[in-house]
């Protein structure tokens, strides 16, 4: 529950910092719903396709590889 | 939009979502390799600074599971 | 206690967005409390921070650190500290307003040779309680002369939405405010406490026109002691 | 005397008065108010002049008392504590004097939130019930705030408003002695439709000896539909309505409901002039004053009586 | 080792391994079509020929019989061999034209159409069948005739009796040609499995269930072909952990014991066997049982709402109450089963919220027995908010419904008419039975048993057998839910350690632990240990690959591979070698942390480090399981997560508990029954208990009552029960006294208490129970109170027990039920008034059979055996009349005697009867003081403002907060027989930890940094145990390590980060959370 609102406010964060809330979510899943886990992994990991790279890591990336330049 | 493996990190409780990721093993149920399992005793201890130094980290999306 | 809610992060981040390194100042004692500028708070704007000009291409360094309360010296005279705010081009301050001007004119006292940019990262709200767990309501405006003695304890000067002083407005409505029922109306409240100590009798008489010079009508207030002085 | 208005004699004089309402334009157009002056002329004994209501800037109060008295009616200016501090209220007053002005209405002033300029600074700086005082003071003391003497005369006839259907109820009654205390001359309360609990408050008034002490106008507001009922019960605090009475505007079936609106106005005042102490009515048709002649005359209140002097 | 190259490559393998082998272990993809693994390669389809240089010459050879050879050069895809496998995809395809195997295999090396002549065949005579046969221990089948004529077949091409349907030839079968109904005469019976109630199958290996404890796969010997032919043997080559062991045997093993506890349980009841409900006829009429598999996630259709006959999502599924129950009928099950209601509803709101669709869902009952605590609650929800429907009836039968699949229910509604409905399923709630063997072992233990063969008990000892010595918990002694079958279960373990408190304790053996070395000040030395798990890690992932990734991460300062790291040899070697290289990290990588954790921090501390410098890293469960398609990324993955495991462990730090002495007796709140039993137990436990009444007289409610529905006594049971309290010399009896305060926490409690003359006494005590007891509710509605022939049934007991003459006199009696319960403000069931009301009527019955006696009602809810009463009061003409919550009965008075208006359910019509009494069965309501004791113990109450336990299935008697307990009607409404049940429980419960003198604490909770608290109080208002102070000396909030449940709210509440959960600190996740990439 709480957990659950501490993420729903994290979510306003990323927002604002622009990576964009969809990059977090919470989800309820009871220790016995493993095929539901599954669903959730495949639902986050082809979300994350469509939104694309974290552009922070992006921007690391190309500064790291200027730096060795 | 580029194709790429994302990388996702999920922070999950002992006693719901973890328990349900082991047993999805032990079912062999296949899932994208992607996503990288932080064990936590339980969801409340996740704090936003956790996932925000995760995003930091590079990670492309978070998920908690409780 | 004084209490306070963050900025919006586009406004924090415009005040910021020309500097290279970044310090997040917390205060540890008021905005702490109504969690907005504790050091909590101070990690995850810094967090924020470099998370948001990092998806931009800008490289940012930023930091964060917390004293105990910016609104005295002593608490940020620690030479370790000053050290890292030379080398910040703007520092955040996540204390309330009072924090702000103070470590501003405290730090560029302390600070020889470099003037030091500090901007607010808080809106500093009111003086209120901490009515629940993630509540803080309104209580004193700092009005300069209390009239709570006669008013059963309850302020109608900040609790009143205009700060009516001879009983509730005729939009008073089953114990709210006309504004919103997420309001109590303060005379309303006055009433009843009135009552249950039998004292009604006490906003019986026409309450006179008020001195609004104790106030910040008044100007900026002092408070001397001349006793207390060195 | 205390101001020698129209307003103030019939009152003095027994008889059963009536007021009407008349709310500025939202621009400088005097013709609006002369329309609007028009509809009323003869039918009502003095007529309010709304001071930005529910916080809508307008043509202000005092020009709009100016225009009417050109127009050969009689003003009650309608001062709000939201919108000027003391001093801006009290040379506001010297100003209305000048003008011929001769009646006024202390209020405390709705909210700025419920207006157009929700993001305005409120001032707040007296309240209705010192504002009453504030203006007694100048009138019979010819003193202003600060004790300083007024150079020539000011009257003014005080009037303030009262609400017997907010809460808490049982402190209603207390809030109208304060203002009585004060020294307000006349009461307008709020539009009735709850009958049963005006007529409890009334006898309260009566009890403490309120009605004797200054003259209270009962608030009349006829209802134009069963929308606009519903809209004032739900969301005009202070407001009650019983539901027999949208019951009844419901009944009337589509087409009649304007009537069955005037009829029920019409059979309140005809109740509200039975109950001790009720010394007249402020017929408040709100962008309905076309229908006042209507109402009044339905009402038996026709013709309105003059004074010679 | 044998080297040689294969497709240019330098590969090795062991002698005798085949071509075919070596290129599987490399990842290089042979086709074949008669090749098993568990088979000698026959060489028959040749499918997998590849090309062999020995240096000399080429040749073309069959992978999977050709040895390796030193030196030779394999090439598996050349074009020679392309064509080589073209020819035959080709002859075959013209053999099995419509075999998919062949088909998939024809377009794959581009084939359309064969150039021979076309044949209808579908076996290509790989001989896999027959092979396996022949393994299998049976050759029931062979290749017969020869040439184009030869085929596999059964000898005489007749059905044999020596095939045992064992399916092996069906599974190996490339094209499906094998069919064992032409082979075997013997009944083809797939395995099904017993956890999934046969929705679906399972192998002769298999784990019972997911969850299952051990989780080690069994042999179910029954079918294994080995143990009925010796034959196959599969399973013991391919199990690298060679752990499979045909000799072991069943073994008879003798203890010696001072106690039974029989907790045999229930099995469901057979619908089969009776066909008014068509189970076993119709595949859309499912017993809740099979339903509730439905449902699972881990259920046969991975928890989709979907009915067997043909997959299709139901629109409207009805269920069926009181199959098996209720019904002297059938096979005498007279008994309620007590549960069936409440779980039919819980399925009902399950499959609303699963169905993607509106659903709709009818339960057809005849009284909803909702008893149980918060039962009501969730049945009001099904029905007002949730819009489940309760169809009040009677079944006559069921059909096939119009629509293919769909199924009707006629059956006779409240009114008495005939009505039939349908629906897509039908779930029947069937009740529980105690199968055979339990009846077996009672005879031979010698345990008497009632007429519907639970466990004979008495209601004062709910526990205790006939035969002493012998307890019994659960459905066994009487239809229960979950709630009461734990409680009881704890109540028994307290029973059944009763006579045997004198010699706890005396057969443990302490385990010795090495002195812990102080690591703080060494540099960080990490040993990783990277599990192979046997292939199902070491099968996916590279694990020498990701051993040579770890060496190179910082602080590494050992790592190896293990077969199986959690092998006893290998935590031997473990131990050595922390010791040896001073490691003072630990890493494992293998499964998960949620089974083995505790086995490698055991090794940790056995090896004299501190267990809670270890980290886990789980790369089998959460990896190379789940990954088994992508060798590759599952390695990569596998290194992620040790780093990650490893950046952690570098921050880790030895954590100390520490002992504290336990304080050992017991508060036990309130002297009424269920306080004098929970006080009686500890004594006999052999702990002091401190026994407090509020009021001047032990007994509490009981001193009202009379009999119970068994008929006991309990006057002198109740005072045979104070007597023995109060000379007991290990119970403190305080009457007239309050408590005052309450301090500290579990195992070092202490309190202030209160007499009347205000005298004040200090207690201190290791646990506590609330056992305040309820009362009744005084009702104002019927005339309650002003008369005197309107009786509450306490009152009627007196009158039963003292002035039985009168009641004589009386031509009748009306009892209306459910007086202040089940309705608006206490929407809860009272339990005991239907029970009570019936037994009562048969006891007015007894003192004057003539009396005319009606009992209005909404559900009768005698449930359990008490069913039985309800059937005794039928037959001997007690009245019932149902009514409904929004038409009450009406009571007027009326010369001298009563009018009671009720509308009668069946005519629909208002009746009047007249009456000279009438008892008002009103409510249990909670008393007043459960406020005072729920701020004193800083225990929660519900909504009804009973007790609220930790969790109602799990703990039914436990408070979240350690070391408080609750039982009797404190928790909620319910029967003497339950009360003791739990107020044994709670002795048991308070012994676990009363029989330890000290106990651990700190370790993982939460530490206050006094330096940066800002004394803000969040951590005060938001720990759920009411932990955190303020030190008002440091002015820090400050946490007691003994308290803290280390569920670190708190910490992740505190604004200045003043608070951490030790081993779970920023400081030590955010490394973690970072090493990801």
């Amino acid at each position: 529950m709480r957990a659950q609102k501490r993420v729903e406010y994290t979510k306003k964060l990323l927002d604002e910092i622009g990576l964009g809330n969809e990059r977090l979510e919470f989800f309820y899943i009871a220790a016995s719903e493993a095929p539901l886990f599954a669903e959730t992994v495949r639902k986050m990991t082809e979300r994350a396709k469509n939104l694309g790279p974290n552009p922070y890591r992006m921007r690391l990336q190309q500064e790291g590889r200027k730096d060795k330049e | 939009m580029e194709d790429y493996e994302p990388r996702i990190v999920a922070m999950l409780c002992n006693y719901c979502a973890y328990s349900a990721a082991d047993l999805a093993g032990v079912g062999r149920i296949q899932y994208p390799t992607n996503v990288r399992i932080v064990y936590y005793l339980c969801t409340g201890k996740v704090e936003i600074i956790h996932i925000l130094k995760t995003f930091e980290a590079g990670v492309d999306a978070v998920f908690v599971g409780g | 206690m004084i209490t306070a809610e963050r900025k919006p992060f586009e406004e924090i981040k415009e005040y910021v967005r020309d500097y290279k390194n970044i310090m997040v100042l917390g205060c540890g004692t008021c905005v702490a409390v109504c969690q907005a500028g504790g050091e909590k708070e101070a990690e995850i704007l810094a967090s924020e921070l470099r998370l948001t000009f990092g998806s931009q291409g800008k490289r940012v360094e930023v930091n964060e650190e917390t004293v105990v309360r910016q609104c005295d010296d002593e608490f940020m005279a620690d030479p370790a500290f000053l050290e890292k705010v030379k080398e910040a081009d703007v520092i955040i301050s996540i204390a309330c307003g009072v924090g702000v001007q103070h470590a501003c004119n405290f730090l560029n006292r302390a600070i020889e040779g470099k003037p030091i940019r500090v901007v607010p990262g808080l809106n500093t709200t009111f003086m209120g309680a901490n009515i629940d767990l993630g509540l803080w309501e309104e209580r004193c405006l700092g009005c300069g002369d209390c009239v709570l003695e006669r008013t059963g304890g309850i302020c109608p000067i900040t609790r009143c939405a205009k700060s009516l002083l001879n009983g509730p407005c005729g939009g008073s409505s089953g114990g709210k405010c006309e504004l919103s029922t997420d309001i109590d109306c303060a005379w309303h409240l006055i009433i009843e406490r009135l009552e249950t100590l039998g004292e009604l009798e006490r906003i019986r008489p026409v309450e006179m026109y008020r001195d609004w010079r104790p106030s910040h009508s008044g100007g900026p207030r002092k408070i001397l002691r001349e006793d207390l002085r060195l | 005397m205390k101001s020698g208005s129209n307003l103030e004699r019939l009152l003095e004089n027994g008889e059963f008065v009536i007021t009407g309402e008349l709310g500025p334009p939202k621009g400088p157009d005097a013709e609006v108010v002369k329309e609007k002056a028009a509809m009323l002329k003869g039918n009502v004994d003095a007529v309010n002049i709304t001071d930005n209501q529910t916080a809508i800037v307008r043509m202000s109060s005092i020009a709009t008392s100016k225009i009417l008295i050109d127009e050969g009616l009689e003003p009650t200016m309608q001062m709000v504590a939201r919108d000027r501090n003391r001093l801006a209220m009290m040379s506001d007053l010297f100003g209305a004097s000048a003008f011929g002005i001769k009646n006024m209405l202390c209020l405390s002033g709705d909210h700025q939130r419920f207006g157009n300029h929700p993001e305005a600074k409120n001032v707040f700086d007296i309240d209705s019930i010192q504002m009453i005082h504030m203006v007694k003071t100048m009138r019979d003391e010819h003193k202003i705030i600060c004790g300083e003497e007024i150079e020539g005369d000011f009257k003014m006839f005080i009037g303030a408003a009262c609400n017997p259907f907010a809460d808490p109820f049982h402190y209603r009654v207390h809030r109208l002695a304060k203002k009585v205390e004060a020294g307000v001359d006349f009461i307008q309360t709020q539009c009735i439709y709850d009958m049963k609990r005006f007529k409890e408050f009334m006898k309260q008034v009566v009890d403490m000896g309120l009605h004797e002490r200054c003259k209270i106008l009962a608030g009349v507001t006829p209802l134009k539909s069963v929308g606009m009922a519903r809209y004032m019960a739900a969301n005009v605090s202070g407001i009650i309505i019983p539901e027999e009475i949208i019951e009844r505007l419901k009944g009337a079936g589509k087409g009649n409901v304007a009537s069955e609106g005037i009829g029920i106005a019409c059979e309140q005042i005809g109740e509200l002039r039975e109950i001790e102490g009720i010394a007249g009515i402020h017929l408040m048709a709100i962008e309905w004053e076309h229908k006042v002649p209507e109402i009044v005359k339905m009402a038996g209140l026709l013709p309105r009586p003059t004074l010679s002097g | 080792m044998i080297s040689f190259k294969l497709n240019g490559k330098a590969v090795q393998g062991e002698e005798g391994q085949s071509i075919l082998q070596i290129a599987e272990e490399y990842g290089v993809e042979i086709p074949t079509l008669c090749y098993h693994k568990a088979l000698e390669p026959a060489g028959m389809c040749r499918l997998c020929t590849v090309e062999v240089h020995d240096g000399r010459k080429s040749s073309f050879v069959t992978a999977c019989t050709y040895p390796i050879q030193e030196g030779i050069e394999v090439y598996t895809d050349t074009e020679a061999v392309h064509g080589g496998r073209k020819l035959m995809v080709e002859l075959l395809l013209a053999r099995c034209p419509n075999v998919p195997i062949i088909k998939e295999l024809a377009e794959r090396y581009d084939i359309k159409e064969p150039r021979f002549k076309k044949e209808e065949e579908d076996c290509i005579l790989c001989g896999l069948c027959t092979r396996i046969c022949e393994r299998m221990g049976n050759s029931a089948i062979g290749m017969t005739g020869r040439g184009v004529d030869t085929k596999v077949d059964t000898p005489f091409h007749i059905q044999t009796e020596v095939c045992m349907a064992c399916g092996a030839c069906a599974s190996v079968c490339p094209t499906g040609h094998i069919k064992l109904e032409d082979i075997t005469k013997h009944a083809i019976t797939p395995i099904s499995s017993e956890f999934d109630m046969g929705l679906r199958g399972r192998k002769p290996i298999h784990v019972a269930y997911p969850q299952a404890v051990p989780n080690t796969p069994a042999i179910d010997r029954s079918v294994c072909v080995h143990f009925r032919t010796g034959g196959c043997k599969i399973c013991a080559e391919f199990c690298k952990a060679k752990a499979i062991d045909y000799t072991q045997e069943d073994e008879t093993i003798e203890l010696t014991v001072g106690s039974i506890i029989l907790a045999n349980g229930f099995e469901p009841y057979d619908p089969a066997i009776y066909d008014t409900y068509q189970y076993g006829r119709f595949p859309n009429v499912l017993t809740s049982l099979e339903f509730e598999r439905i449902l699972s996630a881990s259920g046969p259709y991975a928890g989709h709402l979907v009915r067997p006959s043909d997959g299709k999502e139901p629109k409207k599924i009805a269920w069926i109450q009181c199959v098996g129950s209720r019904n002297t009928q059938v096979g005498d099950k007279g008994y309620c089963s007590a549960v069936c209601c409440t779980y039919a509803i819980k399925q009902a709101m399950i499959a609303k919220e699963h169905s993607p669709e509106p659903l709709d869902t009818a339960i057809f009952y005849i009284d909803i027995r909702t008893h149980g605590k918060d039962f009501e609650r969730y049945y009001n929800r099904a029905k007002d908010e949730i819009g489940i429907r309760f169809v009040k009836s009677r079944i006559n039968n069921v059909l096939p419904g119009d629509e293919p699949g769909t199924v009707t229910i006629r059956y006779i509604d409240a009114a008495g008419r005939m009505a039939h409905e349908d629906f897509d399923m039908v779930v029947l709630s069937v009740g529980l039975d105690i199968p055979q063997e339990s009846l077996d072992l009672a005879q031979k233990l010698g345990v008497e048993l009632d007429h519907y063969n639970f466990a004979n008990t008495s209601s004062f000892d709910p526990v205790n057998t006939s035969r002493p010595g012998v307890f019994v918990c659960g459905v066994f002694e009487a239809p229960k839910d979950i709630p009461d079958t734990v409680a009881q279960a704890s109540a028994a373990a307290a029973s059944a350690t009763d006579d045997l408190a004198e010699v706890r304790g005396t057969m443990i053996k302490t385990k010795e632990y090495p002195p812990e070395r102080d690591v703080s000040n060494e540099p960080i030395r990490i040993g990783v240990f990277i599990c192979h798990c046997g292939i199902n890690i070491g099968g996916v992932a590279d694990v020498p690959a990701v051993v040579e990734y770890v060496k190179t991460l910082p602080h590494v300062d050992y790592v190896e591979e293990n077969l199986f790291t959690c092998a006893e040899d290998t935590q031997a070697k473990m131990k050595q070698v922390i010791t040896e290289r001073q490691l003072n990290r630990v890493v494992v990588a293998s499964c998960t942390p949620r089974t083995h954790e505790v086995l490698f921090r055991e090794t940790c501390r056995e090896a004299g480090l501190n267990p809670y410098l270890f980290e886990m890293a789980n790369i089998r469960d959460q990896c190379t399981w789940v990954h088994m398609q992508e060798p590759e990324k599952a390695t990569e993955k596998a290194k992620d997560l040790v780093r990650m495991a490893v950046a952690r462990a570098a921050t880790l730090e030895q954590l100390y508990e520490v002992a504290q002495p336990i304080c050992q007796e017991a508060l036990v709140v309130g002297g009424g029954v269920a306080g004098m039993t929970a006080a009686l137990g500890l004594a006999g436990q052999g702990f002091k208990a401190h026994l407090i009444e509020r009021e001047g007289r032990l007994g509490g409610q009981a001193l009202e009552l009379h009999t119970t529905w068994k008929d006991e006594k309990i006057q002198p049971y109740v005072e045979d029960m104070v007597k023995r309290v109060t000379e007991n010399p290990l119970v403190d009896v305080h009457v007239h006294t309050e408590v005052k305060e309450v301090h500290g926490n579990v195992g070092n409690f202490r309190s202030k208490l209160i007499d009347a003359h205000g005298k004040q006494t200090e207690v201190s005590y290791g646990a506590a129970i609330i056992a305040n007891g309820a009362e009744g509710y005084e009702p104002e509605e019927y005339l309650y109170g002003k008369d005197p022939n309107i009786l509450l049934p306490l009152e009627l007991d007196k009158e039963i027990m003292h002035n039985a003459e009168r009641l004589k006199a009386v031509n009748s009696a009306i009892f209306i039920q459910c007086v202040g319960s089940r309705e608006q403000g206490r929407p809860y069931c009272s339990k005991v008034c239907c029970t009570h009301s019936i037994h009562s009527a048969l006891k007015l019955k007894e003192l004057n059979p003539d009396l005319d006696i009606y009992i209005l009602y909404r559900d009768i809810r005698t449930y359990g055996q008490r069913e039985d009463l309800y059937g005794e009061a039928r037959s001997k003409g007690v009245q019932f009349i149902r009514y409904e919550i929004d038409d009450k009965p009406a009571v007027v008075k009326k010369d001298g005697r009563f009018g009671v208006t009720v509308r009668d359910q069946v005519i629909m019509r208002p009746v009047e009867i007249d009456t000279d009494i009438i008892i008002l069965a009103s409510a249990i309501v909670p008393r007043e003081d459960n406020g005072v004791f729920s701020r004193l113990f800083k225990v929660p109450v519900n909504q009804d403002g009973f007790f609220m336990e930790a969790h109602a299935k799990l703990r039914p008697v436990d408070f979240a907060s350690a070391g408080i307990f609750v039982c009797g009607l404190a928790h909620g409404p319910k029967a003497i027989d339950e009360a003791i049940s739990q107020a044994q429980a709670t002795v048991s419960r308070v012994c676990t930890i009363l029989s330890h003198k000290e106990r651990m604490v700190g370790g993982a909770v939460a530490e206050v940094d006094p330096e940066l608290c800002a004394i803000c109080l969040t951590c005060i208002r938001a720990c759920p145990f009411a932990v955190p102070q303020i030190d008002y000396e440091k002015a820090a909030a400050t946490i007691d390590p003994g308290a803290c449940q280390g569920c670190g709210i708190c910490a992740s509440m505190c604004p200045n980060d003043a608070i951490q959960v030790k081993h779970y600190k920023d400081s030590q996740m955010i490394p973690k959370l970072t090493a990801v990439y």
